[in-house]
């Protein structure tokens, strides 16, 4: 089955790819790492990135989570805070 | 209390609110924008917050603070937007009965933090910008 | 900026002295009256100082630390006279331009200031008062 | 020859000794450690003390420091600042 899966963006992943929010187009079911894929294709400039880690609804998530059109996906460039 | 915020930290009232009778130690660790980066200058600091999950994250590190030690009365205050030089960017603050405790605490929070919660911090110079610690190769 | 004070401790004036725009990070420790001590009650605190002594032992501890860390500003307020549960005895305030050194030098100056200063608390009960930890056999 | 030196007291030492300073016949040239054995003869609830220790203007002293009437001496209790 053929979806899209919104994905945010923050910080050097947004100037990187010039949005603050994405949509993906999937094939269900698809995993995070499915998903990494797809950005780094269409964005090969993320792969400059230190690390890029996947929150799926507000949570840090593993490569090997299932993922759908109705969860919360946002990319995660290398944090720094405080 | 965990929050962010868009408006300047107000320390008073931050310490206000983990003030109580028990509390015998009250360690405040205030991130501060200071005015150089290895040697450049910096203009001011673009915070930018995945709030919901920011929150989350920081709630998860003052459970763990609280079950490692004694914590009586916690603060964390991240603020996000523009800020200028000398502006506090984050607040801690812990209360506890006795000061060790309050140190070690408000230490492992805050370096926590900077691992782990979803903020982001870009500098600008008199002569462009940058995600701090972004990418490879940058400083 | 060292002081013996018998005012209430104005944490935001003390936090004010010691900014500036090379401070990454400030620490500041409050050392504050608790309501109780090995579980007894704890109706107030009664401080006094050897103050031309006191002064001058705070500034040997602050050289030191200034010595051992890069500290780019400092503040030590101590009061003395008669103290309420949950006022300020006593305010270390120390910027750095990273945060390791101002949580390292705080905690070394609290901890050197109650081995050498010459500063005394009475601690006032219910049912008496006593020196803290003077005697021998006493807590 | 013969002199009096001036003892500040604080804390534990004034509740002990009642005073708050008290006036030391001495014979000169006295040290430190000459002054601390009259004062426990004089006073001997001293001894209940963890520790004590003498400040000659201002700083802490050795029991072999010579001290006249014109330096200020304080007994110094266990500290209990902070």
């Amino acid at each position: 089955m053929s979806a899209f899966i919104s994905v945010l963006l923050f910080g050097m992943t947004r100037d990187l790819t010039g949005h603050s929010s994405v949509l993906v187009p999937i094939h269900e079911p698809t995993r995070v790492g499915d998903l990494l894929s797809q950005l780094h294709q269409d964005y090969p400039a993320l792969a400059g990135l230190r690390t890029l880690l996947v929150a799926v609804n507000g949570e840090y998530a593993e490569v090997d989570q299932e993922i759908g059109p109705t969860d919360e996906i946002a990319l995660i460039p290398p944090v720094s805070g405080g | 209390m965990i929050a962010i915020t868009v408006d300047p930290i107000d320390v008073a009232a931050a310490l206000k609110s983990i003030e109580l009778e028990q509390a015998g130690a009250i360690d405040l660790f205030l991130g501060v924008v200071r005015n150089s980066t290895q040697a450049r200058s910096v203009n001011r600091l673009e915070y930018e917050a995945y709030d919901r999950m920011a929150v989350s994250e920081m709630e998860k590190i003052a459970n763990e603070a609280h079950q490692r030690w004694p914590i009586l009365r916690y603060t964390i205050i991240h603020r996000k937007g523009t800020l200028q030089i000398g502006e506090i960017a984050i607040l801690i603050g812990v209360a506890t009965a006795h000061r060790g405790d309050a140190f070690v605490a408000c230490r492992y929070i805050i370096d926590t933090i900077k691992q782990t919660v979803p903020i982001w911090k870009k500098e600008v110079f008199m002569d462009g910008e940058e995600w701090v610690n972004a990418l490879f190769g940058l400083s």
